[in-house]
């Protein structure tokens, strides 16, 4: 059983409202998986719960073969799953530099550490600067964060999570907000990821999804409604009429 | 048709400390009814433009006209009286209301009402209760659009309202919009990325590079000219 | 890939010491012979410039607010005079229990700061500080009450100087706590920990995604701040050999947040810079019209606030970089 | 029994105090700790035109009410306003000051000493029921305290108003720009807040006193209120008061040597338990 | 050169504002050249009085940086206790006008109080009571040091008298509602109340309780010590006051000429004001160091000082009184007065007395 990252029957409820309905999911290590589904279907509730952010009613999330429902978010990312978020969610302040040596230095356990400045962790600090050379954002590297155009600001939340160098990421509409041109070289980044990288992916561009993906899961109401190869999810009929629609005609 | 907006020498930025001129020089106009597409790339200044027009950046110099007012001493609250309706890039939604009360606190009398609202987006009604802070990424978009339009404007400010909807959604509001070009009901301001398919739908295109105008012209010939379209919106643009 | 390096300079530069700083610490060395009749109101603003560094920390830096922070003060405070009271009146032993003291309480209670919103945290640090000044209040008998700890014998510093009655050693003593201590605490937010502090109180939400465990970071950092504040308390202690219920009590913790938003929070020289405005204005208004002065006092917050936003050292460096371009 | 009664009505008279700010701090996120310096302006209005004019207490009180809320438009207009966008940090320093000079310009027109007010005889006294006294006074607060309450939850949860300022607050540059007038929602609204402040020192002053370090006093109870009560909820805020006065009021019966320990240790459990409040909104955004 | 050192803002503002009356109108009648030198006030405020540090700074500040020879004033105990070290070190005098702990005189050989002690003014109230057909009584105090002195020897004093004490409470300090407090004295119906708080606001929410509830009907007295009365908060009071017996060192309605003219002069210097305790302190303390000063020939140092202070005698405005010469304590007649209504004015009036009363603390 290669699966990397499982759900077992997963259930959130918001007061009597269903986010999340019975959903068991297995995703292999390696894969390239996409979660598409209609605006509110779940999507961004699931990865919640995979992170850990929000904790489920009820069912189990499997990482690696480790139980790791009841941990905590930090623990997940420790165990190499590392989430990036719909909205974006960064530090204002902080110059991208700082806060992507911030990232790079908690996944190398140097976040406790208090009497070396941060300039001193050479390490880290060209990794970061390595990274944001590599996103194209050497130019802005001592901006404050906040007074970057949105397009901008998303490349970083990117960024973020790759510092973590994950061995399962979780993207949120990472393309949302970034131009079509910028998406693609954005894609290429995360396809030039090591193959071992099991990535999964909500977006709504079907032009990027399948392009990227070799599986895919469609959710419905909270629930899954089918899983299968692009192909499949092209020509299913159901798929076409909640979610594509034309999408793929044109 | 009577001349709706016209911008001449417009500069505006941010204030502040720094106090950065982001928007330099911009002239353009539209029509009562018209649509048009306002394009550009990461951080050239569109959502700037837009937000100069609600009145929600330093506005240096330069004439805004909007209905034969000038625009620049109108008081950015009145300006939704005035006919402008603005639907923000970041959705600014008003987390600490419901659905229900994010339209109903700004709405204006008009042909559009919370039941045609509702109609266009079913997803709202079922969630007509959460607070704005309990929806999806999609259900804001849906709620910022469906906000502005309880205004009832005469222009219609739209910064990249397809990002982050299903596709089922996006040819709706398409087919919407592009009714509404059609009619001349409302007239249109739309910033996207994705060029193809806005192009199609309006009259005019305005192009911005590094806050500065290098294109303002009809959108039918800059949807042609693909060499254009390359070197302002990057590579990859249909 | 077209790929250019970035700039590296601006972070490296940021932990060095910088000429302004240097000609900074000159101050209290040309303060002592300037004044050398106000050596005593000068090491009473370096023990509260050092609470008021200890409240940094975690106010500043972690964004935790705090209402109850005399609570640690107190705790230093008495540890140290029971210590002196009772004997052992070494001085640096008697910072030793004192910080070590507040730090135990303050991981004890740190526990309860971690959730909630500024307004839930400034109430639970309050309800603390009050229980232990009430606790304090009622055990007369052991504390002395409102009349305060008397018998408080220090021996002399490092068993060559002895306290005297124009504060000489007291101020020396202080300012040498202060500055070994701010080294400390330049050092703590340079580094990768105080980075991740500011991590926590720019977007907490985000800290855990990238792996960090943020209760973890508050824990360490509210029991650093505490052990700071209750090192400061400790001299309090014995440079005036006396300990009063006072040290507990909200208008010395209300006091403080103004000192340091005054000059500027996250900053450090903010805490220094603002302890010494606000007690100056204090001393020389209350000196010339001491029925009134709390007008005037209140008039310099309020134009501090409409006319320098960030406190003082937000409007120097306003100044600075005006000055620059 | 009594000790319910003078619990509720205790939690009643802390609810009226802090209610203003429950709408300041809590509805406007405007950190006002010159909540008390409005209150004790209207206790002052209050207790001069009873002492010097004559004027009847149920006349003088509400005027209290009106001059704060005067008071409150004028500062709102010319500083308030500039500091909607500064950090709470910032509103901290400087409404402080504002209770600073406050302070000490009523110690130089009305002196250091205690304010006295007669109340009129129907208010005085209790009322002798079988099992139960119930102070007149008392139960005058109670009244007002509820209706007090009631209209608010009306005006904030139920009025286009009231779902404007909440517009206004969470995002004031969207508000603008969607046609709400965010300058003149804040400003009365302030007037509001300061209004209710002043009410309730006017009516405060035959329990609590009145003096010039009143501002300075109160300012915890205030808080506790707020925080327990979750900021800008009206019933939050009603019920806190009312269960902290009772808590309050019980343990000093029952327990005495307690003493002030116990509206600590309830506030710091509650908080505990609820960290946003009772009725506080979860985590925003 | 006299340094005073008083809260003068902050919740004891009035504490020192009566003293500085005080001060001054002994000045303001008798000349400001005392044995040939003039004298100079230096007033610092160390508000809120309660923090030793900032009392102590003060004092050494005085000491050091203004040179002053005396150092005066002092209305609450830790100020009184912080700055004793520094009367001791430097030898200066330090004169006591108000804070009322037994101790204080104790430590340091240079103080000397002029004010009074609490179990000085609290020990005749507990024995009238026993003598008076008092035979339960329910003590509420407030929940701090001095309150749980007065406690301690109303207790001491009331029982050894043959009388029972059925209840008792300490009150946190700045507890606005008595309520619960007043119905439980109310359910355990004692013959009288003994109530300590600190002077102001606690009391007159006390005694507007005490009447709301209707305590004086169901047949419970109210007995005190004088500084919940005194005549600064006597009028906030008001009418609830009438009736209420406590024993006291100084009453505005003491009858003797050298009342009357001090409190001419002082209504005349001062007419917002009333005199009160605190005020007899500040001009009884500020008379000391003028007819000590004239002893010594205008020298101040503290040991001279002291010794010409020791036994002295005098009569004051609150009638006879003499410095103890083993403690430097004050030795006074304790009054027990009733509240009555003089003019329209209410006044503690007195009618029965403890002369030359001597601190029961120090025994
Ligand atoms: N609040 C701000 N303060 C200062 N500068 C800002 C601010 N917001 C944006 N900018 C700057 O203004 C410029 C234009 O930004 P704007 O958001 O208008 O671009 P945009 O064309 O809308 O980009 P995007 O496609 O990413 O939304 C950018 O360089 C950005 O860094
Ligand atoms: N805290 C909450 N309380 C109540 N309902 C919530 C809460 N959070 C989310 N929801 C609801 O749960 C549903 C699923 O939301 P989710 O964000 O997972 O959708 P999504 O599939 O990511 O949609 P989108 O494509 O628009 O981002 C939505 O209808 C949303 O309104
Ligand atoms: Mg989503
Ligand atoms: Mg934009």
């Amino acid at each position: 059983m290669s699966a990397v990252l499982q759900t077992r029957n997963l259930v959130k409820k918001f007061g009597g409202f269903v986010a999340t309905n019975d959903v068991s999911l297995n995703i292999e290590r390696g894969a390239r998986h996409a979660l598409i589904g209609p605006n509110g279907a779940g999507k961004t509730t699931l990865i919640n719960l995979l992170s850990g952010f929000l904790e489920p009613t009820s069912g189990e999330v499997v990482l690696k073969g480790e139980i790791v429902t009841k941990l905590a978010q930090h623990q997940r990312v420790k165990r190499g799953m590392v989430r990036t978020f719909q909205i974006n969610c960064l530090f204002a302040e902080m110059t991208v530099l700082e806060a992507v040596s911030l990232a790079v230095c908690e996944r190398l356990g140097l976040g406790g550490h208090w009497w070396r400045p941060l300039a001193a962790q050479r390490d880290a600090v060209d990794e970061a600067a390595a990274l944001l050379a590599s996103l194209h954002l050497a130019d802005v590297a001592n901006e404050q964060t906040r007074n970057l155009a949105y397009g901008k600001q998303r490349l970083i939340e990117i960024a973020l999570a790759l510092a973590a160098k994950p061995q399962v990421l979780l993207l949120d509409e990472p393309a949302a907000g970034v131009p079509t041109s910028e998406s693609r070289e954005l894609f290429e980044t995360i396809a030039r990821l090591p193959r071992e990288v099991t990535i999964l992916l909500i977006e709504h561009d079907m032009d990027l999804v399948f392009r990227f993906a070799d599986r895919i899961s469609v959710m419905v109401n909270g629930a899954l409604l089918t899983e299968n190869t692009p192909d499949e999810i092209a020509r299913d009929k159901r798929v076409k009429e909640v979610y594509l629609g034309e999408a793929l005609d044109g | 048709m009577a001349e709706l907006l016209k911008l001449e020498n417009v500069w505006a930025g941010y204030g502040g400390s720094a106090g950065s001129v982001v928007l330099e020089d911009i002239g353009f106009s539209l029509e009562d009814g018209g649509s048009l597409a306002l394009l550009g790339r990461n951080g050239m200044g569109k959502t700037t433009l837009l937000a100069t027009l609600m009145g929600a950046t330093h506005f240096k110099s330069g004439r805004m006209r909007f209905c034969g007012q000038d625009l620049a001493a109108v008081a950015s609250h009145r300006r939704a009286a005035l006919g402008l309706g603005w639907v923000p890039q970041e959705r600014d939604i008003f987390a600490s209301l419901s659905v229900e009360e994010n339209l109903s606190v700004v709405a204006r009398p008009g042909p559009w009402h919370l039941q045609r609202i509702y109609e266009m987006f079913p997803r709202l009604l079922e969630r007509r209760a959460n607070m704005g802070n309990q929806l999806s990424g999609g259900e804001q978009q849906m709620l910022a659009i469906a906000r502005a339009l309880m205004l009832n404007p005469r222009l219609l400010l739209l910064d990249e309202p397809l990002e982050g909807l299903a596709p089922l959604i996006v040819q709706d509001l398409l087919r919407i919009i592009g009714r509404m070009v059609a009619t001349g009901d409302m007239a249109v301001i739309l910033v996207e990325q994705h060029a193809h398919q806005i192009l199609p739908l309006t009259q005019q295109a305005v192009v911005l590079e590094r806050g500065r105008v290098v294109y303002s012209g009809a959108s039918d010939a800059l949807r042609r000219d693909r060499s254009r379209l390359d070197n302002w919106l990057g590579v990859g643009v249909h | 890939m077209s790929t250019t390096a970035p700039d590296l300079s601006p972070l490296r530069r940021a932990a060095a010491w910088k000429t302004p700083e240097l000609i900074f610490w000159l101050l209290p060395i040309a303060a002592y012979f300037l004044f050398p009749k106000s050596l005593s109101l000068l090491s009473q603003m370096a023990i509260t410039a050092l609470f008021a560094l200890s409240l940094d920390l975690i106010l500043g830096y972690a964004g935790i607010v705090s209402l109850g922070h005399a609570a640690f003060f107190g705790l230093g405070a008495y540890a140290a005079g029971f210590l002196a009271k009772y004997g052992y009146g070494d001085p640096l032993l008697g910072l030793a229990v004192g910080a070590l003291v507040a730090a135990i309480v303050g991981y004890i209670t740190s526990f309860l700061v971690l959730r909630g919103s500024d307004l839930t945290r400034l109430m639970v640090t309050l309800g603390v500080a009050m229980m232990l000044y009430e606790a304090a209040n009622k055990l007369t008998e052991f504390t002395g009450g409102v009349d305060g700890l008397q018998g408080v014998e220090m021996h002399q510093v490092i068993g060559l100087f002895g306290f005297d009655l124009y504060g000489k050693t007291a101020y020396w003593y202080s300012i040498g706590v202060l500055f070994v201590l701010f080294c400390l605490a330049r050092r703590v937010v340079n580094s990768p920990f105080g980075l991740s502090l500011r991590g926590i109180k720019q977007n907490v939400r985000r800290m855990p995604a990238i792996g960090a465990p943020v209760n973890g970071r508050l824990t360490a950092v509210y029991t650093l701040g505490a052990a700071y504040a209750g090192i400061a308390g400790a001299l309090l202690t014995q440079t005036t050999q006396f300990v009063s219920l006072d040290v507990l009590s909200f208008p010395r913790s209300a006091e403080l947040m103004l000192m340091l938003v005054l000059g500027g929070s996250g900053r450090l020289y903010g805490a220094l810079i603002g302890t010494m405005v606000f007690m100056v204005a204090h001393h020389y208004l209350s000196d010339l019209n001491p029925q009134y002065w709390q007008f005037w006092l209140g008039a310099v917050l309020v134009l501090v606030v409409l006319f320098a936003r960030d406190g003082v050292m937000g409007l120097a460096q306003k100044m600075i970089k005006a000055g620059k371009s | 029994m009594t000790i319910i009664f003078d619990g509720l009505a205790a939690g009643m008279l802390l609810f009226l105090i802090s209610v203003g700010l429950s709408v300041t701090l809590g509805l406007m996120n405007f950190v006002n700790l010159a909540h008390g310096a409005f209150a004790m302006l209207g206790g002052y209005v209050c207790a001069l035109l009873l002492a010097r004019a004559g004027v009847p207490f149920l006349l003088a009180a509400p005027a209290g009410a009106i001059v704060a809320a005067l008071a409150g438009v004028v500062l709102e207009r010319t500083l308030y306003r500039r500091l909607y966008g500064a950090s709470h940090l910032d509103q901290v320093l400087f409404s402080i000051g504002i209770n600073f000079m406050a302070i000490s310009a009523a110690h130089y027109f009305f002196g250091a000493q205690q304010q006295a007010i007669v109340l009129p005889d129907f208010l005085r006294g209790q009322i002798k029921l079988p099992g139960l006294d119930v102070g007149v006074y008392r139960l005058f607060l109670i009244v007002i305290g509820l209706t007090l309450a009631l209209g608010l939850q009306w005006l904030v949860g139920s009025t286009r108003f009231g779902a404007q300022l909440r517009a206004a607050v969470d995002n004031p540059r969207a508000a603008r720009g969607l046609g709400i007038n965010v300058e003149r929602i804040f400003t009365l609204t302030f007037a509001l807040g300061s209004g209710l402040a002043g009410l309730g020192g006017a009516l405060g002053i035959e329990m609590l006193g009145l003096d010039p370090s009143f501002p300075l006093k109160y300012i915890v109870s205030f808080l506790i209120v707020v925080a327990v009560g979750g900021s800008g909820n009206i019933k939050g805020s009603l019920i806190a008061s009312l269960m902290l006065g009772l808590f309050d009021v019980a343990g000093k019966y029952y327990l005495p040597q307690a003493g002030a320990f116990v509206i600590y240790v309830v506030m710091v459990v509650m908080l505990i338990a609820r960290p946003q409040g009772l009725f506080g909104r979860s985590a925003a955004k | 050169k006299i340094g005073v050192i008083v809260p003068m803002t902050g919740p004891f503002a009035s504490h020192g504002k009566q003293i500085m009356n005080g001060v001054k109108l002994y000045l303001a009648q008798n000349g400001d050249t005392i044995a040939g030198r003039k004298v100079q006030l230096i007033v610092k405020d160390d508000s809120p009085g309660t923090a030793g540090d900032a009392s102590k700074r003060r004092a050494q500040e005085l000491v050091i940086q203004d040179n002053v020879d005396i150092l005066a004033g002092f209305s609450l105990t830790p100020e009184a206790f912080a700055v004793a070290p520094v009367a001791t070190e430097a030898k200066k005098p330090m004169v006591v006008m108000n804070a009322a702990t037994s101790a204080i005189t104790t430590k340091s050989n240079y103080i000397v109080r002029t004010s009074m002690t609490l179990p000085q003014v609290t020990a005749p109230i507990a024995s009238w009571a026993a003598k008076n057909g008092i035979k339960k009584v329910f003590t509420i105090v407030a929940d701090y040091g001095p309150g749980h002195d007065a406690e301690g020897q109303f207790k001491k004093t009331f029982t050894a008298a043959g009388g029972e004490i059925v209840g008792e409470v300490r009150v946190p300090v700045g507890n606005p509602d008595f309520a619960p407090y007043l119905q439980k004295v109310k359910d355990t119906k004692p013959d009288a109340v003994f109530l300590f708080v600190p002077n102001g606001e606690m009391g007159i929410a006390f005694m507007k309780g005490f009447q709301e509830r209707g305590l004086a009907q169901a047949g419970i007295k109210l007995i005190a010590t004088g500084d919940l009365l005194d005549e600064d908060v006597l009028d906030a009071i008001g009418d609830p006051a009438l009736g209420v017996i406590n024993s006291f060192h100084y009453s505005q309605a003491h009858k003797s000429p050298e009342n009357e003219t001090f409190t001419a002069a002082y209504l005349k210097a001062y007419p917002k004001d009333r005199p009160n305790f605190m005020a007899v302190g500040g001009y009884d303390g500020m008379r000391l160091i003028a007819e000590a000063l004239k002893k010594t020939g205008g020298n101040a140092d503290a040991d001279k000082f002291i010794e010409a202070v020791k036994g002295m005698k005098w009569v004051s405005p609150r009638g006879p009184v003499t410095i103890d010469a083993a403690t430097r304590d004050i030795v006074q007649t304790v009054y027990i007065r009733k509240v009555e209504k003089v003019g329209n004015k209410l006044q503690n009036v007195e009618f029965d007395q403890v002369p030359e009363f001597k601190d029961p603390g120090k025994q």
